[in-house]
């Protein structure tokens, strides 16, 4: 490995292990070595990391060093653990994520049932979704759409992350393998 | 059977559209295919049912089961002469359900993939180096002359109101009365020796002593003259120096 | 390197980046495989990171990752925020520039109100100020003036480009109407 590559490694790196949060691309460009690549410099890193402890994730268009999910039962003893979303919130943050911007009118059509205040409060405690201006309809009401902590939290690096629509239905009957190990009863 | 199930859980449904859904599901054939007559039969059965044990009803499934009544009869009697209006029903009925579902496997992917906080976790501990760097001062010429222009016109304005000031024997009255005396009292005298007469009791007097005091503080630190004071609260005794009392002597 | 080993480093080094205080060892006891021994463990994490943007620090309380010393200049951001002066202390420097040398008691009259230490410690602090010898007069209270930083600060290429006091106080004989609210009490 060159000298710079080395160097460039280690302050890109330091940058990203010291950020909480999804570091972007120009704050890492602005650290390398005269005539050195990101993109080069990040595949690189990203390979260091895979089989370890701690890998490097593209997220929120931006990089971010995250445990690896096989030691996630072992941490959970060490870390403290925010809840787990309900259903209700989960299929709500999905209508957001894939009709945004959208009122809760508009919500409400696509589930075939009302909101509750208690949902839309999590999902604004936990930061998932953001008022996004207003519709120009009678009533003006708030258009929604969510926030780079949502793309953090599930570990996408942008919203053309998410699935296509067509490709969610193609055989509902057979779940997918499911990425995570099984979680503990709770 | 089935539906008698049903009827118990509708408390579990997130709304009719969610119960429908569930009865699409168990068709067991691709959504986009499913027959939405059997689909209406089944949802009335349901509601049927809830009525036969007295289930106090939502409003929104009594709208949705009045719908699907309407529905059922256009799809079952397509002479009424409505009959594109009711497959446009349907298939917009049909075209919902299919939204649900897109989103439930929306949501379902999403809960599949690694979540921060629970399956991943970010750096816990994160180290800023931001600094901030507030040695610099935010002041220019304007204010600073403004400032100057402020605190003048504030004293001015306070002198208006100021009263006359009292005149006590000042520290410089003292420096000079005691070098005038020194010579004149050759040993230990009591300081108030050298207060000048005819004071009034009081503040006046009590500012004579504070001035003489100092002043013979200082003309000890200059080594004109020696004071002493033998016990606490005592009275304090003062001494022109011997070369002082020399020169006097001359 | 025995798989133990592999998956003893995977925990901990995952333990370590989680947490957000340094992780004592009998946390970091309890996540290994039976049989491995902790500071076997914690030299080899140690080691694997040493040469490293990021390093494993040992700490009173336990173990830590730590951004390399050679590497955190290129971390660091300084971010300027100059500071205001307080009423009082733009005050008294003006009329130290105006009236020096100028003894405390002298500045106390000119503006109408006692001056306090904290302000006189702020001034001195920002290097405005200078001592200037002692008046002799009883007591022989210290002299005050400006520095060349005072000149400095407020572009002055020196103490006659200040404007003439003529040429601020129009009409001194008659104090107008204050234009600052009263001051609070101290």
């Amino acid at each position: 490995m060159s000298e710079d590559m080395t160097e460039a490694l280690r302050r890109v790196e330091a940058a990203v292990f010291a950020a909480s949060q999804p570091v972007p691309a120009r704050t890492l460009d602005a650290l390398l070595p005269e005539g050195m690549v990101l993109d080069e410099v990040m595949a690189a890193l990203g390979a260091a990391y895979a089989p370890r402890g701690v890998n490097l994730a593209r997220v929120a268009e931006g990089w971010q060093f995250r445990t690896a999910p096989d030691v996630a039962p072992y941490l959970r003893k060490v870390v403290e653990q925010p809840r787990r979303l309900p259903r209700v919130a989960m299929e709500t943050i999905a209508i957001i994520a894939y009709h945004q911007p959208v009122t809760r009118t508009e919500i409400e059509e696509i589930r075939g049932a009302t909101l509750s205040q208690n949902t839309l409060d999590l999902l604004l405690e936990t930061g998932l979704i953001t008022p996004r201006g207003r519709k120009e309809t009678p009533g003006r009401p708030t258009l929604w759409g969510t926030t780079p902590a949502f793309l953090a939290q599930f570990g996408l690096s942008d919203l053309r992350a998410l699935p296509k629509r067509e490709d969610l239905l193609i055989d509902p009957a057979v779940p997918a393998a499911p990425e995570t190990p099984p979680e503990p009863p709770t | 059977m089935e539906t008698e199930a049903l009827v118990l859980k509708l408390d579990g449904f997130e709304g009719p559209l969610d119960l429908l859904l569930e009865l699409a599901r168990a068709q067991k054939v691709d959504l986009a295919r499913i027959s939405i007559l059997a689909l209406v039969e089944q949802f009335l059965a349901v509601i049927e049912g809830a009525r036969r044990v007295r289930l106090e009803l939502a409003a929104d499934w009594l709208v949705m089961a009045a719908w699907l009544t309407w529905l059922k009869s256009r799809l079952l009697v397509p002479q009424l002469g409505e009959s594109e209006e009711a497959e446009t029903a349907a298939d917009i009925l049909a075209a919902r359900l299919i939204d649900l579902q897109t989103i439930r496997e929306a949501a379902r992917w999403l809960g599949q993939r690694p979540q921060l906080g629970w399956d991943v976790f970010a750096r816990g501990a994160p180290e800023d180096f931001v600094e901030t760097d507030r040695s610099k001062l935010r002041a220019d010429l304007s204010g600073l002359l403004s400032a100057y222009l402020a605190a003048r016109r504030r004293a001015g304005g306070r002198q208006q109101y100021r009263p006359k000031p009292m005149l006590f024997f000042s520290v410089q009255n003292a420096l000079e009365r005691i070098g005038r005396m020194l010579g004149a009292v050759p040993d230990w005298a009591s300081l108030e020796q050298f207060l000048p007469e005819s004071l009034e009791d009081g503040l006046p007097r009590r500012a004579a002593i504070a001035a003489t005091l100092i002043a013979g503080l200082e003309m000890a630190k200059d080594g004109r003259l020696n004071l002493r004071q033998d016990e606490k609260f005592g009275p304090i005794l003062m001494r022109g120096r011997p070369e002082e009392l020399d020169q006097g002597d001359e």
